[in-house]
């Protein structure tokens, strides 16, 4: 029988879920299939979406405490001035270390790890689309995050800022392998970054429920389409930066070579081009959680939901337009810097519509004031000042006064902070529930949430005043006498409230885990898919996948909830459907558990940090790396002729 | 406008120090507290429609709302569309007009360094600053290291050259910064307003001993400037007693000369600040220690303590060597 | 599921893959070639960059890259799109037969390749340490090379795989199909570079 | 994985750990402040016949294999214009210090011997021009010319005009005293 008969072969009789096998006995069946296998070797093949989107998240968290330490120890420095805390080579390391493991290996994995676990639930699928590509993201960035900090207990830590500037990340002043260890985590963490957004994008265009046409996908599920688009192309570009750097330090090409007509400035183009659309990267997920929590928590579904979804697309294209902002102060000329000033005014229109929507449903609504909405309050609050100091930076003449001193410092940790970290606290507190089937304790989390506001304001706010009273960025003591003792002081307090707070807040994670209230599978009385299933879900997710005809499923389902069945039960199966209206189209069989993808990681690790060393690292590295992949790609002997495998 | 920015200048900062952008000191920076005002303005304006929109939407208990509960979630009031339209008018207007007012400013800092009647180019090196004052007569052209003079009111170019990593030329009193790029020239217009002494420093990331590279700035009238001017033109003093003269021979001719220049000495190395005026400046160390006997013992017995990491060797002098040095260098007004 | 479930469709009747933007791995290639042709591009504006810095493009004494191994590659690799379309058309239309046959020639033409890009790794004139014109033009020769290399290894696993029982099943050859589309996008991508390495340092001798 | 191969591999990577440590040992001050004084015994480079030369000097360890020493030699070679006599390792008026002949010593110290006594046909004393810690610096650069030092230490290009192949690729040469080919 050729293939082609074969295509057209009627379905077999294998057991599918439906009408006849339902309830207990179906979900017994799918939890055996969609299992790990068992021990230590199973927990480390796991391709479960929720299983590498936990791991994301605590790693990305434990990543958060080590970079949250190591500002404490910058503030104790900067506490009081001429300080001798620490020597300045030491305080260069901690500062490059604070901002690379906040930038690449808390923020964007943070986001990508909630939106990995997330999004299968959301859009009603049974998992990611290309689990074990999940799973070796994950073993990825781990890798590159292992990497990173491995050289700073080894006191070969990059010293060169988070943004590794040539000359003095070059072969000449970058001396020793610092700037190669930094430069070999950026391949590490964006090459796992690059695949989690692969596997999102596929995701929710092919995997989303019946019926869920673009327009009914939650917004949450927007928000990570477009940063995962934004994700795939401005990734590419640090790549690229990162492997000029390291072949400049290592065979001696003259890329940011001045004297042989390359140029530092290359550089800054090439990173910032990345560096802008990767705050909005932080930033786009983060107003994904606000409108999913102001909905739920509002009591109603989002105020104009176009408006909110196209201001999502529009920054996320915007983003792509005003890097060059970053370098105002490096002598280009003055014509283009006006057209980036128009720009980056703009990106803050957007925004300040989703703003308003937000406000609009909460006007429209009843608000419950339990912590995720209030830190989605407290995000408002603090995030508009570091939207407006955006502004106000993005004019070049305040912004060639302001440039590189604390007045950034402030503006930045507004927008992330503010933007980005509180809108995940509330979220975690809202999703708690979902992921570990236990409530997180409101007494304590309110407490957390007022420590962590006002604290932020304490720690964050002086620092405009110090910036403007001129001092620079990344300064490892300052002279007595600038009107800047008290600023940095009430800073340094303000960062232990902080530092005070999260350490609440992650106490009240932990002791939930048993001692929290057991949550019912819908606590929040939520509208979205992902509360459709138990606390925590199961493996499978969906015994039956649902079908949706309206952007608040749970609200407008009444008592029954309308599915479709007929996915196999005792093989791997998840429903495809078509990219603009989520009609059923193909039954795709989902990849098994292997311990492949970490594998491959481990010999991709081999091959990049012997790179450092030597060229040939690369072609012989390349050898396992190979053997590895095949193995993975490699399909599982085909189940005995029980059943032709297609039908 | 005028009174505005400077009242909210002072009250926002305690005092306008030396190193401060609230200062007002140059035209640009004047400039600058002018248009930081207008966009305070319109900003706090703009954070307090969001806070009270805020406020109120959360605080307000009214009865018809639209909720799950009364089964009226997907509806929404008619007010909304025109209030939407309102807002992004209003934004849309506010950015427009920031947009403009920076582009006016920009003009203004442009029309003020147009005609400069001074040119100086700063070299900018680990940790130091190379000052020259270009004069088309060679023997008009002044060097100096690590601070600026500068006649009131006379508008001055400053073309800014590298020669290891990125720098970020800065006197926040004055001007903007401007970076200083290894393989590129870059320049900055300063067109001082006031008399006074003022502070600059780096301003972008440049090695380990990035904190303290700062420089003094002076802006005097045209005759202190001139007969400042006339001073460093004249070479070295000669030592003038016998501890001097000791100092002066082992700075000629020991590891110093290596990598010092003072002009009308054997001293020729040019890797390293120029010493022949070096008593008359305030700092030492491009700013790390205020020039007084003390810390120039201690600076020149063991600069690695005091700046670590910077490209002056410890020498290891003996006790006669470093009195005698500390002396010479005391005299070379 | 905390809602009794109404069951209103039965989707045991769909099939279990589907050719182009049905399958899902079509959509992981499209998101692979987005990503590597994004890389193209900015180093090929990278390119542009480094070139506005010199007064002349192959800067003397450097003579431009030899023309003969450059064109011949890219002879080789058109012609190559021939044996490609025949395996794409074959597998859009079950022909495991024709897809085995063609296989070991697209591995063949491969391995020529890499042959012909050794000669031009010779016949650049140029070293990559010389100076950023020498950086660059290898640059571009190696990105280039590591993805056809990237490639050829999917194609040899591909025929190997193809080879075994495995082979039978259409899945297989919806991704023998992806495979040739990869491989389009292959030599599209060459072409740019091509002319920026061999032509563009010529205009301004 | 069985317990035992985890423990190894931590064992491998504190090795490379020790290795990786030094290279990045940043000592600002040559020495602790008490002895900055010069010692007087330097290494004599001249010995008679083909007896084993003299043990290497202690400061050695402080001053092969670490890149912040060499990247300083880097820079006081441009700063003392070394490149003026000695081009950038080829010679010209100076001898070319990147072949493998050493007339008067290859090993770090004895070139450090050099540098601070100067050698006839030109080569000028620097003692007292140069502090011993720069000029130990600069011997720990000059050994780099020659392809002496790991790959690991040495930066592969300067931000100069191109003129030598990388370090980073240039093949590690044996030392031969000069004396020992006829030349």
């Amino acid at each position: 029988m050729t293939p082609a008969e074969r295509a057209k072969q009627p379905p077999a009789k294998v057991p599918r879920d439906g009408p006849k096998l339902t309830g207990p006995k179906l979900e017994e069946k799918l939890a055996e299939t969609w299992s790990n296998p068992p021990g230590f070797i199973g927990w480390l093949s796991s391709v479960d979406h929720k299983d590498i989107g936990r791991r994301y998240v605590i790693t990305a968290l434990i990543f958060l405490a080590l970079a949250g330490a190591l500002a404490i120890v910058m503030r104790l420095q900067l506490s009081k001035p001429d300080n001798d805390l620490i020597g300045a080579a030491r305080y260069n390391e901690i500062f490059t270390m604070h901002g690379t493991t906040m930038m690449f290996l808390f923020a964007v994995p943070v986001m990508q790890g909630m939106q990995i676990y997330l999004t299968p639930l959301m859009i009603g699928t049974r998992s990611n689309a290309f689990p074990r590509l999940n799973a070796f993201s994950y073993w990825t960035y781990l890798a590159g995050g292992c990497l990173l900090w491995v050289a700073f207990v080894l006191n070969i830590a990059p010293d060169i800022g988070w943004f590794a500037y040539p000359p003095l990340s070059g072969p000449q002043f970058g001396v020793g392998k610092r700037a190669d260890i930094w430069a070999q985590m950026v391949t590490f963490t964006e090459i796992a970054a690059l695949a989690a957004a692969v596997s999102l994008t596929a995701t929710i265009l092919k995997q989303r429920a019946p019926g869920m046409s673009l327009a009914r996908m939650p917004i949450f599920v927007w928000a990570t389409l477009v940063t995962s688009l934004m994700v795939i192309f401005s990734m590419p570009s640090v790549a690229l930066a990162s492997s000029l750097l390291l072949s400049d330090r290592l065979v001696g090409t003259h890329f940011y070579n001045p004297a042989e007509n390359g140029d530092a400035l290359l550089w800054q183009h090439l990173f910032w081009f990345f560096g802008h659309p990767e705050v909005y990267i932080i930033f786009l997920p983060a107003t994904g959680f606000v409108s999913e929590i102001v909905a739920t928590f509002s009591r109603r579904t989002i105020v104009m939901y176009p408006i909110v979804v196209m201001s999502l697309v529009a920054t996320g294209i915007l983003a792509f337009g005003l890097w060059v902002h970053h370098m105002f102060a490096t002598g280009l000329p003055r014509i283009g810097y006006s057209f980036y000033t128009a720009a980056s005014m703009s990106v803050s229109i957007p925004t300040g519509l989703q703003i308003f929507c937000w406000i609009a449903t909460l006007w429209e609504g009843r608000p419950r004031l339990q912590v995720p909405l209030l830190y989605v309050i407290g995000f408002i609050f603090t995030f508009v000042i570091g939207g407006l100091t955006g502004v106000i930076i993005a004019a070049v003449p305040l912004d060639l006064q302001l440039h590189d001193t604390y007045f950034i410092v402030a503006h930045f940790h507004y927008v992330l902070i503010g933007g980005a970290v509180f809108p995940l606290l509330g979220a975690i507190t809202y999703w708690y529930p979902k992921a570990t089937g236990r409530m997180m304790s409101e007494t304590l989390g309110k407490v957390s949430f007022w420590m962590i506001f006002l604290g932020f304001q304490l720690a964050f706010f002086p620092m405009h005043i110090a910036g403007i009273n001129g001092m620079p960025r990344r300064v490892y003591s300052y002279p007595a006498g600038m009107g800047l003792e008290l600023p940095n002081l009430l800073s340094s307090i303000g960062s232990m409230v902080v530092a005070v707070a999260v350490l609440l807040f992650v106490i009240n994670m932990v002791v939930s885990l048993r001692g929290g209230l057991k949550a019912a599978p819908n606590p929040w009385g939520a509208p979205s898919l992902e509360w459709a299933t138990s606390c925590p879900p199961p493996k499978y997710n969906f015994p039956h996948i649902p079908v949706v005809d309206s952007r608040t499923p749970l609200w407008d389902a009444g008592e029954k909830m309308s599915v479709v069945h007929g996915l196999r039960v005792e093989e791997r199966e998840l429903l495809l459907t078509t990219v603009m209206h989520a009609k059923p189209d193909l039954r795709e069989p989902s990849a098994e558990p292997s311990i492949w993808p970490f594998i491959a990681t481990l010999a991709t690790t081999v091959m990049f940090v012997s790179s450092i060393f030597s060229p040939w690292a690369v072609v012989i590295g390349a050898m396992p790396v190979i053997i590895a992949l095949t193995a993975w790609f490699w399909p599982k002997s085909p189940a005995p002729e029980r059943e032709p495998v297609i039908s | 406008m005028q009174r505005g920015g400077a009242y909210l200048s002072l009250c926002v900062t305690s005092c306008a120090g030396v190193q401060n952008a609230f200062g007002g000191q140059g035209a640009e920076d004047a400039n600058f507290v002018r248009l930081f005002a207008v966009f305070m303005v319109v900003c706090t304006v703009m954070y307090l429609i969001v806070s009270a929109a805020l406020v109120i939407a959360v605080w307000r208990r009214r009865q018809a709302t639209r909720t799950i509960e009364d089964r009226k979630h997907h509806e929404t009031s008619a007010a909304t569309r025109p209030a939407l339209i309102v807002w992004t008018v209003l934004i849309a207007v506010g950015l427009v007009g920031l947009t403009i007012a920076s582009f006016f400013t920009d003009r203004s800092n442009a029309a003020n360094g147009s005609k400069p009647r001074l040119s100086l180019t700063v070299t900018a090196n680990q940790w130091w600053w190379d000052v020259e004052y270009n004069s088309p007569d060679a023997s008009k052209i002044v060097r100096t290291a690590n601070e600026i003079h500068l006649p009131v009111g006379v508008p001055a170019q400053v073309t800014l050259k590298s020669n290891d990593v990125i720098h970020s030329f800065w006197i926040p009193n004055l001007a903007g910064k401007q970076d200083l790029i290894p393989g590129r020239v870059t320049d900055a217009q300063l067109l001082p307003r006031k008399t006074g002494l003022f502070r600059g420093q780096c301003a972008e990331f440049c090695g380990v001993q990035h904190a303290q590279m700062a420089l003094d700035v002076t802006v005097e009238s045209k005759a202190d400037f001139d007969r400042w001017y006339a001073a460093q033109l004249q070479p070295g003093r000669p030592p003038a007693n016998p501890l001097q003269l000791a100092g002066y021979r082992y700075v000629t001719t020991r590891e110093c000369s290596s990598c010092h220049n003072i002009s009308g000495t054997p001293a020729g190395g040019h890797v390293a600040p120029d010493l022949t005026h070096f008593a008359s400046r305030r700092s030492i160390a491009a700013g790390a220690l205020p020039m007084n006997r003390g810390n120039l013992y201690g600076w020149v017995a063991d600069p690695q303590s005091q700046k670590p990491g910077n490209h002056m060797p410890t020498v290891g002098l003996a006790a006669n060597d470093l009195h005698a040095i500390v002396a010479y260098l005391e005299a070379l007004k | 599921m905390s809602l009794q479930p109404s069951f209103i469709e039965d989707v045991s009747e769909l099939p279990t893959h589907a050719f182009s933007y049905r399958s899902l791995t079509w959509w992981g290639i499209i998101g692979f070639m987005v990503i590597e042709g994004a890389a193209f591009a900015l180093a090929i504006a990278a390119y542009f960059f480094l070139m506005s810095q010199e007064q002349e493009w192959a800067p003397r004494p450097w003579a431009p890259p030899g023309l003969l191994a450059g064109t011949l590659f890219t002879l080789v690799m058109l012609l190559s799109e021939i044996p490609n379309t025949m395996i794409k058309k074959a597998a859009e239309s079950y022909g495991i037969g024709m897809v085995r046959k063609l296989l070991p020639w697209m591995v063949g033409i491969g391995l020529l390749l890499f042959v012909i890009r050794g000669f031009e790794f010779n016949s650049l004139n140029v070293l990559w340490y010389d100076n950023a014109y020498g950086s660059i033009i290898w640059a571009l020769l190696f990105l280039h090379t590591t993805h056809v290399a990237t490639d050829w290894g999917d194609t040899v696993v591909l025929w190997r795989l193809m080879r075994t029982p495995h082979g039978e099943d259409p899945r297989r050859l919806v991704d023998t199909d992806e495979n040739a589309l990869y491989w389009r996008f292959v030599w599209l991508a060459w072409l740019p570079i091509y002319v920026l390495i061999y032509w563009v340092p010529r205009l301004f001798q | 994985m069985s317990l035992r191969c985890p423990n190894s591999v931590l064992a491998l990577a504190m090795i490379a750990a020790l290795c990786s440590c030094d290279r990045e040992e940043r000592q600002t001050r040559g020495k602790p402040l008490g002895e900055t004084i010069p010692t007087v015994a330097s290494p004599d480079t001249i010995f008679p016949g083909r007896a084993t030369p003299p043990p290497l000097d202690p400061r050695a360890a402080q001053y092969e294999g670490n890149a912040s020493a060499i990247a300083e030699g880097q820079r006081l070679y441009n700063w003392m214009n070394c490149a003026g006599c000695h081009f950038h390792g080829g010679g010209g008026m100076g001898v070319a210090l990147m072949d493998d002949k050493w007339r008067y010593g290859g090993r770090i110290d004895q070139i450090a011997a050099s540098i601070l006594e100067g050698r006839p046909n030109g080569m000028p004393a620097w003692r007292g021009k140069l502090t011993e810690q720069q000029i130990w610096q600069l011997a720990a650069y000059v050994r780099t010319l020659s392809g002496q030092e790991r790959k690991d230490a040495v930066s592969a290009r300067a931000d100069e005009v191109s003129n030598t192949p990388p370090q980073t690729q240039t093949k590690r040469e044996p030392l031969r005293p000069a004396d020992s080919d006829q030349q």
